[in-house]
């Protein structure tokens, strides 16, 4: 019963916590000054916003219902794919130049974004 | 109990509109830009934030049959994110 | 169990997977299947025709669901006609698509040619409003793909205007559903028929809306002006074989048209009354008009015969728009004597083309067959211009006899006379010019003379107009038949009866009800 | 037997995945979805095999669980300072900056892995590798001290990588 | 409620047809898209709006909302799946043999038939 | 002989020249002349029966059920005519063998000639309106044949088409009025008809099937003002003119009048008209043929003239002009027919038709002179020649008529036709057989075999014998007549004679032919007048008519049909709201029943972001990227909002179908232009926006509507909610109601998916065979493109995460049928698995590893499927019935065994396999020449291109 009760607690907290988590990646979004940085804001502070109301959610259904860790799983897909979904959104950035150019790497001749191979570095713009 | 329950219903209302108001700001980001790689973000954002809309659906409507909705976007979304971003990389996303 | 009746959506629906799986590179094994499961079709068409022609409705209960639950098939004396009409015409189609060789110029053509005729049959057969939009959608994707079957910029660009087209069709068919199930809450046709009486007079609204959007999704099929506009370039632009198959394509919008306002909205039901008796004959009429103006001001040879379509279609719509049991009758003959002569018409078209480098209406050297094909093209446009001997002018007769009680009997007879004038006046042009002016022009030394069609290809156009003309010996039979089949359509309570009370599975007669 | 084995288990870790994966689906434990899910486990990667060619020879499970939890706990923490950064510090007083973390690891795995890590750890992304994959381009939301964000990404991640990927 | 449901059909429906009447394939597809998503939408309100009672048939619960209009939009979308692939096909093999996206027909005019004498 | 087989034996013959054309010229006129003279024989045995005043009929059924039947009957009027045709007919056959020339096809021409004879036979003994008018039209059709039949000649096609318009035109008026004529006696039978004289004169409709009934015999019979076909007809060879144009087309309007005389005449309508049109013709057609240098012309306008003068007579309505019209038809064909058959002679053999280069044929062509002088005396109405006698009785006729209450009027205009008639036949004997021989004809002119002027001869022969001996024709000419009147009025007992003594219309008789020869005096200075004045040409004014109308068709025609969808579409969406607006506001719109459902902040904030990406795809659509990413929202929140409506199965079809569809639409936008132009005007996209404004508020109407309103009677889903589990196995109603109480919506469904990938896969074979291929190898990227196109990290992941997204999609297959999920949304997943790898990877890559032949996916789905639903036949059950079973085997759970999962397995493959072989296809198409297939599945691989150091450098830390 009590167990139950601080559970409940439990719940209501997360969903505010992760509600908020949720809101200061809406505004990192929205402040942050170019795209570099916004991408800091959502892809983690969003991510673990939910992640916070995914595991409302499981407690509240070991708490009301029959109990599923379904929403491990959803989180497990959230958290492994995040990363990649950023390096894409990053890759984007920096091909796209919207962003400072990076420093040159040290062993390497340059970043894989930048080494556009020789067949494709012209281009003709389409006219519509 | 019922203060914990109470307490419960507010916060999953709060979370509501939490969650919704980051989909509007979400949704602004989209709009204004200005690259594509912000729309792309913005996007991905709110795709994120679907899934925590369709959990406080599910926990506000006492039901679970909503949880492969959450796992298909959680599954889905990251492939378009891939695919939009792919574009503006490559141009062709399946090479 | 009788499982005959699903036949016709069957045999197509499991042989083209299998000429997918098993036949794809073999042109020679595909035709032969097709062939085969065309004539396979005709029997049992033939079977089911006569079954139901002593006025036996025939149901099928698909997963042995009773009707409203499930989906039933319902063949009457109307159905299985058109399902006929089909194989036969599918028949010389595809015989003069093997004769001319278009069905190896791109791939898949037999599949796509198989799902076609499932789709066309299937959306003859069933007796499910929704189901009926599936068979729609059906039938147009496979006729997508045969549209475009062999590529080029103008087909293409053509294609892109008929999907589209198309596309807003099939979203208005789905806004039709769902007004018809909001107010209704079925979607079985009988069934609909039924609650369609229900509507209380002071609500009429909502099953107003439902069965003018209904009529309008039918329209589109009909090409009944102004809602033509996707298929002059896109039956012209089409292969000649499937031009000749869509010629049947917009009588499954007549045939719905048909079938929906004699049973489920008859032209004494309160709720749905002066919906479109303003306008529909109107419509019509200038359907006719367009169609055969288009005849008359065509460019090129097979973008006339498409205008002819869209002038057909508008007799037939002239007629079906009296809704008198004469004038159903009358529709029905010409469906049959439209399909035959348009069919006919595209495959000289192709004749034609075969040994030019386009069909702009202008003489070029006479080559190899041209004579033939010249008589071919003279026999196929009397028909269509409904000129004497042929069932062209026997369908007109009748649609202006049928026309004479009409109030707008005028505005018809004038209408028919002289649009049928200007088509005369069009076909005589357009087969002077290619024909007999050609006569007068030299070969030129350097430009070979070109292979002629094959037998088989005349072969197959000559199966089509022995056809027109065999339909107009026996027309009398044929217009007893329709005149029968028009009784049958305006007396549907033994339609609905079967199709309502049959049980099915956990189902009592008028359970649900 | 072990190239039997490699042919019917030819990712042992995946099968493993999998199966909690199944389970974690059906949401209950009993002995007939285990089985299935191990039976599952097997056939999946086994007709996928085509399309993971070198699968890594090492690996450490009991290391890597260790290195989730501290992840785990570092992606708390992380957040929270994100969050503060981003509520708190205004964009005129913000200094991002470019990392650039030269990579000891090899195996492409490992490598992913570590790239995921910043990415889910204190204020910073990673953006890229090299072309030669000497380096990972990492971006630092708010730093003063780049070369010092670069050397705790090394010593506390990557260095725990090695060990679990031999 | 319905007057929101309601309202985003007008709106999806409008936008569609605005889209509808543009130039280039691409907007005239998407236009396509947005009328199915209103129509589906339509199609979904015929079984009337209900919250919370999905057509899973549980013990004790009597309310569901109608499973039918559900089961037509879920035909309905598969379908215009597979005609939005056709059309973007057909549109693209129409852009790539003339390098042209326009929908309508160019203005050429086609030859002139000759005099019949 | 049967009547059937009188009017059958020439259609049947038709085909004889045609199929023996290749046994000869001779055997081609040889059968074409028996078939002829057995018609003929045929006819004459049925004289006795004629005479003794019976009607010979025959009848079989056709459309009993339209009233339109094959009933022949033969009387003397339709005797009257046959004779003529056949007759005229065997001479014709015999002229033509001899006119013709070696490179003329004969057995076409005959093949049409039996045509044409057959359906004037079918129209004099027509017993039915309907079938007149089917023989009435195929006379038009197969004299368009014949006067095209020197195709190669302009003339020839002109004067075709000319005919064909304009007989066709009064054959179409004439369908009207017999119809109409039809529907007021009730029946189309014409010895019905001609008993309702006074049924049909009462009739309101008299005067509509009257003008149109005459429209068909005035065109027909060329009388004016439809009178210049005629002339152009004799494009077509001789023979063709003397059969056509003198003894039989044109005098199928005469025989029509003649036909309906006892219903129709006697009216003032009538009389007006018909006597009107008649006396103009008569008159107008005698002037012009003066002045016509051709031969053949100036007989063609000859025949128009007295055409005229015949349809005059009957126009009188009385019994005395009836009796001169038949005499004068029989009257007319001989002589015409002989002058029609001179002038082919002449022109066969001097080359020639025009007057003005003949004349002194006199001594070159003696037998010729005598069988073409004759004639033509007839024709000017010199005594003891036929022509003579049946204009006397026209001109006593005229005496007595009162046209427009002026008593001179007529009795004049008969006088100036007959003196003009006069005039040209004096003048065609005097020009061309009079006068000097000269030395320039284009041929050396000489009488022609036997073959060609025996016919005319054996005319001429009836000529003078019915000129000398009018008492030989009498009873013949009463017997017709009688049979014309029918029972409308008595033959008059007038006798012919050539002497009538000193009466009025013997002078007038002498002032025509005296005028005349005065007439012809003059013809220089008259012709200079005739050239200076400024007349109409019919022909000139016919194509321009004609091509006018062409022009204004086509204007019509190609403005309205621009080929711009974008109007199309306008124009479809603006009837559908008007029609839906006008179904609305004649009906009742009724009470709202249902009560609102309030709105939480969530569905508020749904909406906005629904509205915001909708209306953002409307305002930013150019950037088509951007376009597509809104949509997507579009789609998420379209989601979002099944699932907070309790429709899980929807939303999760939603989203995925979402995914997939933007891959593509991605894999398209590659090759498409990244960015829309601004083209339309602003007043055009203002157009726009209203029509679109009014579509969505139209739609947000009906929705509202509806959404307020219960339905009429309870919906039959409540069936399916009750019976789902109990007769489908299944608790998701949804997945029930897809896989089995609406299996078959499903079943086409897929199909549906097949047909769009086989038809997306034919699509990408017909562009890369074709001129496109090329364009696409050396394609250019058409934007700035990045490096590493395969990343490793994505590889990585993909590696992991596919075999998990498809144990996902296995357990969404599963579970469906029960939970939310089922065989299509799993096959979406398992596809979208698939495709992950794809991009990841590449497609080369990823396809040499696994290739798949997805053809045969969809065949399979397709056939699973279908023979799924066939195996309930198997006990006796409809097609898609479903039948479950629950199953234990240790150490699972009990679970459930159902066919309806088989058929979604069917779903599954063919979904798979649909969406894979579309991707498949657009993947192909991006496939460029310098495409390097990449061997490794991603591009940087340090263990590959950097093994691991023996010794690791830079170590810290822990180990
Ligand atoms: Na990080
Ligand atoms: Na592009």
């Amino acid at each position: 019963m009590t167990v139950d009760l601080i559970l409940t607690f439990a719940i209501a907290a997360l969903l505010i916590v992760g509600a908020i988590f949720t809101l200061v990646g809406a505004i990192g979004l929205i402040k942050l000054p170019d795209g570099m940085t916004r991408l800091h804001a959502p892809t983690k502070v969003g991510t673990i916003g939910v992640g916070a109301m995914l595991l409302a959610s499981m407690i509240n259904s070991y708490v009301y219902g029959e109990g599923s860790m379904h929403e491990l799983l959803i989180m497990a897909f959230l958290f492994v794919t995040a990363p990649i979904s950023a390096n894409f959104m990053a890759k984007v950035h920096i091909h796209r130049r919207a962003c400072d150019q990076p420093p040159a790497p040290p062993r390497d001749d340059t970043w894989s974004t930048l080494d556009t191979p020789e067949e494709d570095k012209e281009h003709v713009e389409t006219t519509a | 109990m019922t203060l914990a329950e109470d307490l419960m219903g507010y916060a999953l209302i709060v979370a509501f509109i939490i969650t919704a108001i980051s989909q509007i700001m979400a949704m602004v980001r989209l709009v204004i830009g200005p690259d594509t790689g912000d729309r792309i973000l913005a996007l991905d954002t709110m795709v994120v934030n679907a899934i925590g809309l369709v959990v406080l659906l599910g926990m506000a409507q006492g039901t679970r049959i909503y949880f492969e909705v959450s796992l298909i976007i959680a599954m889905l979304g990251f492939v378009s994110t891939v695919a939009y971003a792919r574009f503006v990389l490559r141009g062709d996303i399946i090479e | 169990m009788s499982h005959w009746i699903i036949a016709p959506v069957l045999l197509p629906a499991l042989l083209a997977p299998f000429i997918v799986l098993a036949a794809r590179y073999h042109i020679g094994i595909q035709r032969v299947l097709s062939v085969a499961g065309i004539l396979a079709l005709i029997t049992v068409a033939t079977g089911l025709a006569w079954q139901a022609s002593d006025g036996t409705v025939i149901l099928y209960q698909l997963g042995d669901w009773a009707a409203p639950f499930g989906i039933v098939i319902v063949g009457d004396r109307l159905s299985t006609m058109m399902v006929l009409l089909t194989a036969v015409l599918a028949l010389f189609v595809l015989l003069y698509a093997i004769g001319s060789r278009w069905d190896e110029r791109g791939r898949h053509f037999h599949a796509l040619f198989q799902f076609q005729i499932m789709g066309i049959c299937g959306a003859f057969l069933t007796g499910d409003l929704f189901n009926l939009f599936v068979f729609f959608e059906v039938l147009l994707i496979a006729s997508y793909g045969l549209m475009i079957h062999a590529g080029g910029n103008a087909r293409l660009r053509a294609g892109v205007q008929y999907v589209l087209f198309n596309l807003l069709g099939s979203t208005l068919f789905l806004f039709a559903l769902g007004a018809i199930y909001a107010e209704t809450g079925t979607l079985n046709m009988a069934d609909l028929a039924n609650r369609a009486e229900l509507t209380s007079a002071d609500a009429t609204v909502g099953i107003r809306i439902a069965a003018v959007l209904l009529l309008l999704v039918f329209a589109i099929k009909a090409a009944v002006v102004p809602l033509h506009f996707w298929l002059p370039s896109s039956y012209a632009e089409a292969p000649a074989p499937v031009a000749a198959l869509f010629a049947i394509m917009t009588k499954v919008g007549a045939y719905a048209i048909i079938r929906v306002y004699t049973m489920i909205f008859p032209p004494d039901l309160e709720a749905t009354s002066g919906l479109f008796g303003l306008w529909l004959l109107p419509a019509a009429l200038v359907s006719l008009a367009i169609g055969m103006i288009g005849v008359l001001a065509a460019k090129k040879l097979d973008r006339l015969v498409a205008f002819a379509v869209i002038g057909s279609m508008g007799m037939v719509m002239v007629s079906i728009s009296l809704f008198t049991p004469e004038g159903i009758a009358a529709a029905l003959y010409y469906i049959i004597h439209s399909t035959f002569a348009a069919a006919a018409l595209f495959l000289i078209s192709d004749l034609v083309r075969s040994g030019r480098p386009n069909l702009h209406l202008t003489s070029m050297a006479p080559v190899a067959g041209a004579s033939l094909t010249a008589g071919l093209f003279f026999v196929a446009a009397i028909a269509m211009t409904g000129l004497p001997p042929l069932s062209g002018f026997i369908g007109k007769l009748l649609i202006l006899d049928a026309g004479f009680a009409s109030p707008l009997a005028v505005w018809v007879w004038a209408t028919i006379l002289i649009s049928s004038l200007i088509s005369v006046v069009g076909f005589a042009r357009a087969g002077s010019i290619v024909f007999w002016k050609a006569q007068s022009i030299e070969r030129a030394e350097d430009n070979p003379l070109p292979d002629p069609p094959s037998a088989l290809s005349y072969a197959a156009v000559g199966g089509l107009i022995a056809l027109l003309v065999a339909y107009t010996a026996f027309a009398g039979q044929a217009h007893g038949y329709m005149t029968a089949m028009s009784k049958q359509l305006f007396a549907p309570e033994p339609y609905i009866s079967t199709v309502v009370d049959t049980p099915g599975k956990l189902s009592k007669p008028k359970e649900g009800n | 037997m072990s190239r039997a084995f490699h042919k019917l288990f030819p990712h042992p870790v995946l099968t493993l995945i999998l199966t909690v994966v199944w389970t974690l689906l059906q949401n209950e434990i009993s002995a007939g979805m285990v089985v299935f899910g191990i039976i599952l486990g097997v056939i999946i990667p086994w007709a996928t095999s085509a399309w993971w060619p070198d699968r890594p020879r090492g690996f450490h499970l009991g290391k890597m669980l260790s290195y989730t939890l501290i992840v785990m706990w570092d992606i708390i923490v992380a957040n929270i300072q994100v969050a503060w950064i981003v509520l708190t510090v205004p964009n005129s007083k913000l200094r991002p900056a470019w990392v650039v973390v030269p990579l000891d690891l090899r195996q492409p795995e490992a490598i992913s892995i570590l790239a995921g890590t910043i990415t889910l750890t204190p204020g910073t992304v990673s953006a890229d590798l090299s072309d030669a994959g000497h380096s990972l381009l990492v971006h630092a939301l708010h730093t003063d001290d780049p070369d010092a964000v670069r050397d705790e990404i090394k010593q506390r991640y990557e260095a725990r990588l090695k060990e679990i990927f031999v | 409620m319905e007057f929101l449901i309601a309202s985003a059909i007008g709106i999806l429906t409008a936008a569609g047809i605005y889209l509808v009447l543009r130039l280039r394939s691409f907007p005239v597809i998407l236009g396509v898209s947005l009328l199915t998503y209103a129509v589906n939408i339509f199609l979904f309100t015929s079984g009337r709006i209900t919250i919370g009672a999905s057509p899973i048939l549980q013990k004790d619960v009597t309310t569901y909302s109608d499973p039918l209009p559900q089961a037509l939009v879920l035909t309905a979308i598969v379908i215009s799946f597979g005609m939005t692939a056709v059309v973007v096909m057909i549109a693209l093999g129409s852009y790539l043999g003339s390098n042209d996206d326009h929908v309508d027909d160019p203005k050429v005019e086609p030859s002139e038939t000759e005099d019949a004498t | 002989m049967s009547l059937f087989l009188v009017v059958a034996l020439p259609f049947l013959g038709a085909l004889l020249p045609g199929l023996m054309n290749s046994a000869g010229r001779q055997a081609c006129a040889g059968v074409t002349f028996t078939v002829t003279l057995a018609a003929f024989i045929g006819l004459l045995t049925n004289l006795p029966a004629v005479m003794a005043g019976e009607l010979v009929t025959a009848r079989a059924d056709w459309i009993p059920t339209l009233g339109l039947n094959f009933t022949l009957m033969l009387d003397g009027l339709g005797f009257f005519f046959a004779l003529l045709i056949l007759g005229i007919g065997l001479l014709i056959i015999a002229y033509a063998r001899s006119y013709l020339a070696r490179e003329d096809n004969m057995g076409e021409f005959f093949t049409y000639l039996l045509l044409f004879q057959g359906a004037m036979v079918g129209i004099v003994m027509s017993d039915n309106i309907l079938l007149l008018l089917i023989f009435w039209e195929l006379t038009s059709l197969s004299s368009f044949l014949l006067i095209g039949y020197w195709k190669h000649l302009p003339a020839g096609r002109q004067g075709a088409r000319m005919a064909l318009t304009v007989t066709g035109m009064g054959g179409l008026a004439m369908v009207g009025g017999m119809l109409i004529l039809g529907n007021i006696v009730g029946s189309y039978d014409l010895s019905v008809i001609l008993q309702s004289r006074e049924l049909i004169q009462d009739s309101p409709l008299y005067l509509p099937a009257l003008i149109l009934i005459l429209l068909g015999c005035f065109t027909k019979s060329a009388q004016f003002p439809f009178h210049f076909w005629l002339p152009h007809a004799m494009a077509a060879p001789t023979p063709v003119s003397a059969y056509l144009h003198s003894a039989t087309m044109v005098k199928a309007g005469i025989f029509l009048m003649a036909r309906m005389w006892p219903v129709l005449s006697g009216t003032t309508e009538w009389f007006v008209i018909v006597t009107t049109a008649g006396l103009i013709t008569m008159v107008l057609g005698a002037i012009i043929a003066l002045f016509k240098h051709d031969l053949k012309a100036l007989l063609a306008f000859s025949t128009v003239s007295h055409l005229g003068l015949i349809t005059m007579l009957l126009g009188t309505g009385t019994p005395f002009g009836a009796m001169a019209a038949v005499f004068h038809i029989l009257n007319h064909a001989t002589f015409k027919a002989a002058l029609f058959m001179s002038a082919g002679i002449i022109d066969h053999e001097a080359h020639t038709r025009d007057i003005r280069q003949l004349g002194g044929l006199r001594t070159l062509m003696p037998v010729t002179f005598v069988i073409a002088t004759l004639a033509a005396l007839s024709m000017a109405g010199i005594p003891l020649l036929n022509g003579f006698l049946s204009k006397e009785m026209m001109l006593e006729e005229a005496n007595h008529t009162v046209l427009f209450n002026t008593p001179w009027l007529v009795p004049t205009l008969a006088v100036v036709g007959s003196l003009f008639s006069a005039a040209y036949c004096f003048r065609l004997i005097g020009h061309v057989f009079f006068g000097p021989v000269r030395d320039d004809y284009p041929a050396k002119p000489h009488d022609p075999p036997k073959g060609l002027w025996l016919p005319p001869a054996v005319l001429v022969v009836l000529v003078v014998a019915i000129g000398v001996a009018p008492f030989l024709a009498e009873p013949f000419v009463k017997l017709v007549t009688k049979s014309l009147l029918g029972t409308a009025a008595e033959v008059p007992k007038a006798y012919f004679k050539i002497w009538h003594g000193l009466v009025p219309a013997l002078y007038m008789s002498i002032a025509a032919v005296v005028g005349g020869a005065i007439v012809l005096a003059m013809f220089k200075p008259l012709l200079r007048m005739w050239d200076a004045t400024p007349r109409p040409e019919a022909k000139v004014i016919f194509e321009g008519l004609i091509e006018a109308i062409v022009k204004l068709g086509q204007s019509i025609i190609h403005t309205v049909h621009n080929g711009a969808f974008s109007r199309y579409a306008a124009i479809m969406v603006v009837t559908v709201i008007a029609a839906g607006y006008h179904a609305w506001t004649t009906g009742a719109v009724g009470e709202a029943t249902r009560t609102l459902q309030p709105a939480g902040p969530v569905a508020i904030a749904g909406w906005l972001m629904l509205v915001a990406a909708t209306l953002g795809m409307a305002f930013l659509h150019r950037n088509r990227l951007l376009s597509l990413v809104l949509i997507g929202i579009v789609g998420l929140m379209v989601s979002i909002g099944f699932v907070f409506v309790s429709a899980p199965d929807l939303a999760m079809t939603q989203i995925t179908v979402e995914v997939v569809t933007i891959i593509l639409m991605l894999l398209a936008l590659n090759f498409l232009p990244n960015r829309t132009p601004v083209e339309s005007t602003v007043l055009r996209r203002m157009r726009d926006v209203v029509v679109a404004v009014t579509g969505g508020l139209a739609t947000f109407a009906l929705a509202y509507h509806y959404m307020l309103r219960e339905a009429v009677t309870t919906p039959i889903s409540e069936f399916h909610l009750a019976n789902s589990y109990k007769g489908g196995g299944g608790t998701n109603v949804v997945n029930v109601i897809l896989v089995d109480f609406r299996g078959f919506d499903t079943y086409g469904e897929i199909i549906v998916l097949g047909i769009a990938a086989l038809l997306i896969y034919a699509l990408t074979e017909t562009l890369l065979s074709s001129s496109v291929r090329a364009k696409l190898l050396n394609r250019k990227p058409d934007q700035p493109r990045a490096g590493n196109q395969h990343p490793m990290m994505m590889v990585v992941l993909t590696r992991v995460m596919m075999p998990v997204v498809m144990m996902v999609g296995f357990y969404i297959f599963l579970r469906g049928h029960n939970e939310p999920g089922g065989g299509f949304i799993a096959g979406l997943i398992v596809s979208i698995g698939v495709v992950m790898q794809y991009m990841a990877s590449g497609f080369s890559w990823a396809s040499a590893r696994l290739r798949y032949p997805y053809h045969g996916v969809i065949g399979a789905g397709v056939l699973v499927a279908g023979l799924t639903g066939i195996g309930s036949w198997f006990v006796g059950k409809p097609f898609l019935t479903s039948d479950f079973t629950y199953v234990r085997i240790p150490p699972f759970q009990e679970f459930e065994l159902a066919t309806a999962a088989a058929f979604d397995l069917g779903v599954f493959l063919a979904v798979v396999g649909a969406v894979m072989l579309s991707l498949e296809s657009f993947s192909r198409l991006a496939r460029r020449d310098k495409t390097v297939e990449n061997e490794h599945a991603f591009d940087i691989d340090p263990s590959r291109d950097d093994p691991p150091e023996p010794e690791p450098i830079g170590q810290k830390g822990e180990v």
